[in-house]
């Protein structure tokens, strides 16, 4: 039986610029963040809700209509009571100012309306059946209205004193040193959490953070906060459980943008041609330690609606070759952008780099750091370039921004960066988002699948894993979709 | 000069130094015959210890590839970024240093206060924003590593040069006629060159430390494989296959002893403690 | 240097072996020190043997690298590492210091035997107070406690003659002149007492004036402890001055031994003839006066000043140093002018205004009637070829990375005289001073003192200058040497009609080859005269007292008299 | 005195403004820029939030305006604010500077103790065994890349043998105060501060020894033989003190870089210095950050010049006298 005490202690890669994830959304952010802010909902590894703030909740038969119930007696932990105010002021307001997803998932909702203190109401455009998976803790944080109503939200002092509702309360941040979290005691779940002390260790060096763990100076070591060289070992160590649960929700899938502007991207064949020549398996058990799946298309089989239709694409250099002696490829050197996110990455980018060479398509890598990552992606000067993505619970949030025309705009990196442009894809994927019901969803998802597997817009690469590694002492670390994030309320340390 | 060689061969170290340098540079040049395949190409299961299997000898790394021929490339490749950086500080420090000491007065000053203010930043540190701004490339590494290792050539070449200057034979050069840039060059630049050669030998072995700093902070070039990258590739795997950062690490501290070595013994050798000393004012 | 002996036997003088009182305190025996591999000579010093008595003082002469010093420091047992004893003994007071741990050699050095050495500047410990490095030697003997010691020191730097010896002690070496540092080391030489003394060329350093007194003050402090002094020195003055036996060496060999009226009265080796020879006379030949050019004089130089600023920068103090003070004389073609003073007198001041290797700061220096003392860039350049030097140092006057034949041709490539010309005539330059032509592929460093000279004097004449300004041409010079190079001065003078300034600290010298003398002090011209009237009838006390100083002129004056019969 | 104090004083001040205006180009030279950072971060932007936070850094300002700000609020001893970490510059640096100037300190004071002590041991061994090991260890410590050093000395120290903590500066959570935090950090300390002592150390065992050579060449210290002292009095009080006046030199320079320049080593042990800020903030586009780090890590080369200047004129009596 799940146990009160103890102080648990891990890793969190990068040190985030803050944990205010109403504001700072970014993966060490959201690790922190996610057990001092709450959202309504929580899901299950197969996405499906689960009461979080809200309670209960109802839909309505067209699909129009979503009923919030909150939870009683919630209380920020300043000790004022939170209501359906604060999440009036939230939805409407704070996030909309502050969130780019937000403002999208918004441009859904025709209305929120709060009857009483304890019930929120949002009433759609039009069906939209993604709606239901966009309460996420990070999608949408509730924040307190008393706290930030009236002032900059930016530069509010409570960004650093962070009042939330969750199980966790901010304690301390040294920076380059650690954030320690502290238990809650008025959480509205009697008993829970049952952990202490939080505390978040910001190590630079990946060997120096498998040290850390090996030395038991630290029990979590959240995914991808070791190089993957180094998990068949630690995970071989005594007492240690590896999961690689907890992602379903991000279902994080990798793939190379090959800029569709510029020949010979431009050719469906070179596309191709590139999709053959990848050795993704050995990427998948070398470089990955076998760890995730072999993609096989724009959805990851995490999200609803993903489908294995349309043409695959195994490792086979001599098609490849074919294809290329097919378009008339002229041998000229591509430019290939990796990630700057490790040694994985890094590898990767050689492994690709030299996959391509076998079969005639010299490339020169480019290193940059993150700042130029983001530069040369968003501002379109690239040849082929690495990236990965958060699928986001459905297709309609995290999948079509990367594949639709109307999502072609220079200055991000999160949308169609690779200029793909199909009339028939637009279509589709438009439809599909606000088709009614899931089953008309399924058969519209199925079709652009299949299109583009054909067409090939990216080089689709895995659906990435990134397993955590902890003490076996402790209990019950991943209880939702997305892991460790959300949160360690249930979490508890064998004595 | 055979009577340098015969002071320098004296110096056992150094001659041991100098044959390790020239089997390096061997290596280095004949890399491209030794092993004609890419050292990038992965040509055996990832992590083979080394001495088990004959062609690869040394063992692979973490993606399979030859660590061996890793090695080889690499030397010409770290050997390059140590040389070309170490000759574009000189060609940076010298002319300063020679300037100011020659000249004096205000072109002193002027040119003191700009070699100190690269001096006030830590130069490791300026290297790693020079990268990172310019991107990593082989070209950046090297004009990074130039930059910061210039300032003390120029000191060293600036306190020379005013020794020398108040040297009789110079004044007499005045005397005869020459002109200022002709007595630098003719007179003054010729008898500074042991100094030069010394620090010269130690700079190329920080070069090459640097190159591999660099590496590991993530800024290397990753389509030149230098024993830098090796060595920062395979310290990540340190724990599973430590001959992936050993063999890189024996190579970088062979040559920078060598090259220290080799230093050490120009030094004896330029500088004889032996001889009497003319009586120098 | 020159060829060894000519298996000439060493001469060896009764007086050198019949000494008057007992038992020697020192008695070297056929000592012979070997040099490392690949020096110049197997021996430093060979098969030396010498006898030092209590209250004597043996004097040890000898050109440059004969072996001098090497003997001193064996007895001190301080020979430079790789330099070892090859055979022989070395008794002090009948024990063999040779076969002495190193224990027993730590309390005898300073204590019964001490020594000083030749450079002053350099002998001292910079970071040390004068005071600490006296008691030092107190202490290195475990005598005395600090309170004592701090006494004796100061005892001592008065017993020495320093002025002021409250502030000597307090004082850092660089705080004092370099005569004071030689007393400074004379203090600390005399500290315990020793039984022997021996001096390195204690005075080589120092000009004239501060030289008598050196030797003034050694002699007298060996008559009243009752010193054994080993005196080393290449110059026969000295010798003159304070020998009581003397022994002559030559590559390491012993030529001549015996007492001082013995060597220098009646020397029987050839090498020490040649040596005595080469004395200039310190007596002013009578030459006849110059002609006045019709035009003026060739050189005229007015009211000259060179004042130094130092210690300057944004913030510190400045300091002045006034070196030269309204200096003017004239100069005639063909004709020598010497400048003397002693050190720091603003001699070579003078001659760096004039050749404008620095910019006076006041006055005008008339070349046939411009001022070339404000001159500036190409002018200054063309003017140049016109007044050309030669260098103290021959080591550091030549560049010893460029070829001998481009040294001298560098000149005239300067002044767009083409390659293989100015090549040619640098071959013949070194012709007339006495070098071959070959010599022209060779670095400096391949060739003695002497001829770097010569190389030197090419040099300057590679230009067809009228004027040569000689600065020290022949100080850094072993005596024999000194006379073939100004010989050679004097002839090329006659030859190419040159005129010439002559500076030196050294009388004599002076007294050899000038026309007319220049006497400075502290900045100013003092006195000015024929040669003759200022040797023999000097006006100004200060020129007296230099030529008073001039070490042993009362035997010289008997030598130079048996010389010449 | 006071007014070498103030030359120096007025010159660092011009330097320090120079290296202010030189990195506010040369870092404004980079691709990309915070806004982008976070942006590419937060897994979602549009240009709207793009828009947002360009404005909110004052980015949209042309350059020169930039830098103009920027200066003046430097004048006036203010660092700015960190566009990232939303927290004044100055705030952030100075609690990251105790740690590296800690680690720094201790380093330094372990390489030259270390160094001396060796070259001087070498020098008075030239040419024995002994000297031939000493000059061999510190070159092996010298040539050997810092990283790997450390990570070497991690796993045998803490993995194998479990002495010492790997990293950090202290133990987190342990609640230690007074004596006994002070111990705990000094036991964080000594890894990271030997790994880089170590690596300095055998530049100055080569000069201390050079220079313990060269000095045992010079007339004095024949003089000091003459006197009948004994070897060890003569290496201790005559050559030595002479031989470190050069090293003295070097030191100064040396303790100043090594503020900002232990990137490396604070990076592998997590030591919370200022040198990783540095990285961090290079890597995230921070520019004030950056440059603030830049300015502060200049002052410190800057007042270790100084303090290597001061402490040359009280070991060198030439130089105090003279001015
Ligand atoms: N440290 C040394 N190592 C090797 N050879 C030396 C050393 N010092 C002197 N010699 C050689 O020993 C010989 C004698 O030198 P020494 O110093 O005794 O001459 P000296 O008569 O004192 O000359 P000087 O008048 O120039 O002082 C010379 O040939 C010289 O080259
Ligand atoms: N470059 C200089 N800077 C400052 N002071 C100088 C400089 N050169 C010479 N002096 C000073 O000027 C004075 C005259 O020096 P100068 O060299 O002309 O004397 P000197 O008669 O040639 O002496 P010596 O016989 O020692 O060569 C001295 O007090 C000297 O210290
Ligand atoms: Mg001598
Ligand atoms: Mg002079
Ligand atoms: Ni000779």
């Amino acid at each position: 039986d799940p146990v009160s005490g103890g102080k648990l202690d891990l890793i969190v890669q990068p040190e985030p610029p803050s944990v205010m994830i109403g504001i700072t959304t970014n993966g060490p952010a959201l690790l922190v963040g996610g057990n001092i802010y709450e959202s309504l909902l929580r899901y299950d590894e197969n996405l499906k809700p689960m009461p979080s703030l809200a309670k209960s909740w109802e839909t309505s038969e067209d699909g129009l209509t979503y009923t919030f119930h909150l939870q009683e007696g919630v209380k920020w932990h300043d000790g004022k009571p939170m209501t359906s105010a604060d999440v009036m002021f939230s939805v409407e307001d704070f996030l909309m100012k502050l969130q780019p997803r937000h403002r999208n998932l918004m441009s859904h909702v025709a209305k929120v309306v709060a009857p009483d203190d304890n019930t929120v109401v949002f009433t759609l455009k039009e069906p939209f059946e993604a709606f239901i998976r966009g309460f996420a803790f990070y999608t949408m944080p509730i924040v307190p209205k008393h706290i930030y109503e009236g002032t900059d939200y930016q530069t509010n002092p409570a960004n650093e004193k962070l009042i939330g509702t969750g199980p966790y309360k901010f304690a301390e941040w040294k920076r380059g040193s650690y954030i320690k979290l502290v238990k809650n005691e008025d959480y509205y779940l009697p008993g829970k959490p049952y952990i202490d002390e939080l505390y978040y260790h910001v190590i630079p060096d990946g060997a120096s953070r498998a040290v850390a763990y090996e030395t038991g100076q630290v029990s979590v070591l959240p995914g991808g906060s070791v190089e993957n060289f180094d998990i068949p070992r630690l995970s071989k160590l005594a007492n240690t459980c590896t999961t690689e649960k907890g992602w379903e929700y991000f279902a994080p899938l990798s793939w190379l943008w090959l800029n569709n502007r510029k020949p010979p991207m431009d050719n469906v064949k070179f596309r191709q041609a590139v999709m053959f020549a990848l050795d993704r398996e050995f990427a998948k058990d070398v470089l990955w330690n076998g760890y995730g799946k072999v993609s096989t298309g724009p959805i990851s089989s995490k999200v609803p609606f993903y489908a294995n239709v349309g043409p695959s694409y195994p490792h086979d250099p001599a098609k490849a070759k074919a294809l290329l002696k097919e378009m008339g490829y002229d041998g000229k050197p591509l430019k290939l952008l990796p990630l700057p996110y490790g040694e994985t990455w890094q590898r990767w980018a050689e492994a690709v780099k030299q996959n391509l060479a076998d079969v005639g398509i010299p490339v020169e890598i480019e290193s940059t750091d993150v700042a130029g990552w983001n530069q040369k992606t968003s501002q379109w000067d690239y040849d082929i370039a690495f990236t990965y993505l958060y699928q986001n619970g459905d297709p309609a949030i995290g999948v079509d921004r990367n594949y639709k025309s109307s999502q072609i705009a220079k200055g991000n990196p999160f949308n169609n960066v690779e200029g793909y442009s199909n009339p028939e894809v637009d279509k589709l994927f438009t439809e599909a988002a606000v088709a009614f019901p899931a089953a008309k969803r399924q058969e519209l998802y199925d079709k652009v699948q299949a299109k583009l597997r054909e067409d090939v817009p990216v080089a689709w690469l895995l659906e990435l894993g990134f397993p955590t590694i902890y003490n076996c002492n402790v209990e019950n670390p991943i209880s939702t979709a997305s892991g460790l994030p959300n949160s360690l309320r249930d979490a508890w340390i064998k004595k | 000069m055979t009577e340098f060689w015969k002071r320098f061969s004296k110096h056992r170290g150094a001659v041991a130094g100098l044959v390790i340098l020239f089997l390096i540079v061997l290596l280095a040049v004949l890399a491209p015959f030794l092993f004609p395949k890419s050292p990038w190409a992965m040509v055996q299961r990832p992590f083979l210890p080394p001495f088990e299997n004959a062609t690869y000898f040394l063992g692979t790394d973490t993606m399979g590839r030859d660590l061996a021929s890793g090695l080889a490339h690499g030397a010409y490749v770290s050997l390059l970024v140590g040389l070309v950086s170490t000759v574009v500080s000189l060609l940076i420090g010298i002319p300063i240093g020679a300037l100011a000491g020659y000249f004096g007065g205000i072109v002193d000053d002027v040119l003191m206060r700009f070699t100190e203010l690269f001096q006030s930043v830590p130069s490791f540190a300026l290297a790693v924003v020079l990268v990172a701004i310019f991107q990593p490339s082989i070209t950046s590494i090297v004009v990074a590593i130039a930059i910061v290792s210039w300032p003390p050539v120029a000191r060293l070449l600036r306190g020379e040069v005013m020794s020398l200057k108040s040297r009789d034979f110079v004044d007499a050069a005045v005397l005869s006629g020459q002109r200022s840039f002709t007595i630098i060059w003719r007179q003054i630049l010729p008898n500074t060159l042991s100094p030069i050669i010394v620090l010269a030998s130690m700079m190329v072995a920080a070069a090459i430390l640097v190159e591999s700093a660099l590496s590991f902070m993530g800024l290397g070039d990753a389509n030149v494989m230098s024993w830098g990258y090796i060595i920062g590739a395979g310290r990540t795997v340190i724990r599973q296959a430590w001959w992936v950062s050993f063999f890189p690490g024996v190579a970088i501290l062979l040559t920078v002893l060598a090259l220290n070595l080799v230093g050490e013994g120009l030094n004896d050798a330029l500088n004889p403690r032996l001889s009497r000393k003319g009586r120098q004012a | 240097m020159n060829t060894i002996g000519t298996g000439e036997k060493p001469v060896i003088h009764p007086g050198s072996l019949k000494r008057p009182e007992g038992e020697p305190i020192v008695r070297i025996e056929k000592l012979s020190i070997a040099l490392p591999e690949g020096a110049d000579r197997v021996f430093a010093v060979d098969r030396l043997s010498i006898d030092i008595h209590p209250g004597e003082i043996v004097c040890i002469v000898g050109e440059s690298g004969s072996g001098k010093s090497m003997s001193a420091n064996a007895l001190m047992g301080l020979l430079p590492d790789l330099v070892t004893v090859a055979q022989g003994r070395i008794l002090l007071g009948g024990e063999n210091l040779l076969k002495l741990s190193a224990n027993a050699l730590y309390d005898i050095r300073g204590r019964r035997v001490a020594m000083i050495f030749q450079e002053p500047m350099t002998a001292l410990n910079p970071l040390m107070k004068v005071s600490a490095q006296i008691e030092e030697v107190f202490e290195a003997h475990g005598l005395l406690t600090t309170r004592e010691r701090r006494q004796r020191a100061l005892d001592l730097l008065e017993e020495v003659g320093l002025p002021d010896p409250q502030r000597a002690a307090r004082s850092y070496p660089f705080q004092l002149s370099g005569g004071q540092r030689q007393r400074v080391m004379i203090a600390m030489a005399l500290a315990l007492e020793p039984e022997v003394l021996i001096a390195d060329e204690p005075t080589t350093a120092l000009d004239v004036t501060t030289q008598a007194q050196i030797l003034d003050l050694i002699r007298r402090l060996q008559r009243t402890h009752n010193m054994a002094v080993m005196f080393i020195t290449h110059d026969f003055g000295v010798v003159a001055e304070i020998a009581d036996q003397v022994t002559v060496m030559q590559h390491g060999q012993v030529v001549e031994q015996g007492t001082a009226d013995e060597v220098l009265l009646s020397p029987g080796h050839s090498y020490t003839r040649k040596l005595i020879a080469a004395i200039p006379s310190g007596m002013a030949n009578e030459r006849p006066a110059k002609e006045k050019n019709a035009t003026g004089p060739l050189l005229h130089v007015e009211k000259l000043s060179k004042t130094y600023f130092m210690g300057s920068g944004l913030f510190g103090k400045q300091r002045q140093v006034h070196a030269v003070k309204e200096v003017s004389f004239s100069l005639e073609r063909g004709e020598t002018l010497g400048i003397v003073g002693e050190s720091g007198s603003g001699k070579s001041s003078v001659g760096r205004c004039l050749v404008r290797l620095q910019d006076p700061s006041g006055g005008h220096i008339l070349l046939d009637g411009e001022d070339i003392a404000t001159l500036k860039g190409e002018a200054l350049r063309a003017m140049r070829r016109r007044i050309q030097m030669v260098f103290q140092d021959p080591y550091s006057s030549l560049n010893p990375r460029e070829k001998v034949g481009r040294i001298i041709a560098s000149g005239p490539i300067a002044f767009g005289e083409d390659n293989a010309a100015a090549y040619k005539e640098a071959e013949r330059l070194l012709e007339l001073v006495g070098l071959d032509a070959r010599a022209a592929e060779r670095y400096p460093h391949e060739f003695s003192g002497g001829q770097r000279q010569r190389i030197g004097i090419a040099r300057a004449l590679a230009l067809k200058p009228e004027i040569i300004v000689a600065d020290e041409a022949v100080s850094a010079l072993d005596v024999s040497i000194q006379a073939q190079v100004l010989d050679l001065l004097e002839e090329l003078k006659r030859t190419f009609n040159l005129s010439l300034v002559f500076i030196t600290h050294d009388l004599r010298v002076a007294a050899k080859i000038c026309d007319r003398v220049l006497v400075m002090q502290t900045g100013e011209a003092v006195e000015m005269g024929s040669a003759r009237t200022i040797f023999e009838n000097p006006q100004h006390t200060y020129t007296r007292n230099l030529i008073e100083a001039i070490p042993g002129r009362a035997k010289e004056a008997r030598i130079a008299a048996l010389a010449s019969a | 005195m006071t007014r070498f104090l103030a030359g120096r004083l007025v010159r660092a001040v011009f330097i320090l403004l120079v290296i202010t205006v030189s990195n506010f180009f040369l870092i404004h030279a980079a691709p990309g820029d915070p806004a982008a950072v976070m942006a590419g971060e937060s897994g979602d932007a549009d240009p709207q939030f793009l828009e947002q936070l360009r404005e909110r850094f004052g980015l949209d300002k042309p350059l020169y305006v930039q830098l103009g700000i920027y200066v003046s609020h430097v004048v006036r001893l203010d660092l700015g604010y960190s566009y990232r970490q939303q927290l004044p510059v100055l705030d952030l640096i100075l609690e990251r500077l105790p740690a590296t100037l800690l680690l720094s300190l201790s380093a330094f004071a372990v390489s030259l103790g270390l160094g001396i002590l060796a070259g001087a041991m070498a020098a008075a061994r030239q040419g024995r065994l002994s000297d031939t090991l000493i000059s061999l260890f510190a070159l092996i410590f010298y040539a050997t890349p810092l990283f790997w050093l450390a990570l070497m000395a991690v796993l045998l120290f803490s993995i194998e043998l479990g002495w010492l903590p790997g990293f950090g500066y202290e133990t987190v959570g342990a609640g230690y105060a007074g004596f006994a935090r002070a111990l705990d950090i000094a036991k964080h300390l000594v890894l990271p501060a030997m790994t880089l002592g170590l690596f300095f150390m055998a530049v100055y065992v080569r000069m201390t020894r050079a220079s313990m050579l060269e000095v045992s060449q010079m007339d004095f210290v024949k003089t000091a033989k003459a006197k009948g002292l004994r070897p060890r009095v003569i290496q201790r009080r005559h050559v030595l003190r002479n031989a470190l006046l050069p090293v003295v030199t070097l030191a100064g320079l040396q303790a100043g870089q090594l503020v900002g320049g232990a990137v490396l080593i604070e990076t592998v042990f997590a030591w919370p210095g200022i040198g990783r800020l540095m990285f961090e903030a290079l890597s995230q586009r921070d520019y004030n950050l950056l440059l603030g780090v830049f300015v502060v890590s200049a002052a410190m080369v800057l007042l270790f010049n100084l303090i290597t200047d001061v402490l040359y004129r009280f070991v060198d009596p030439r130089i105090r006298v003279a001015s």
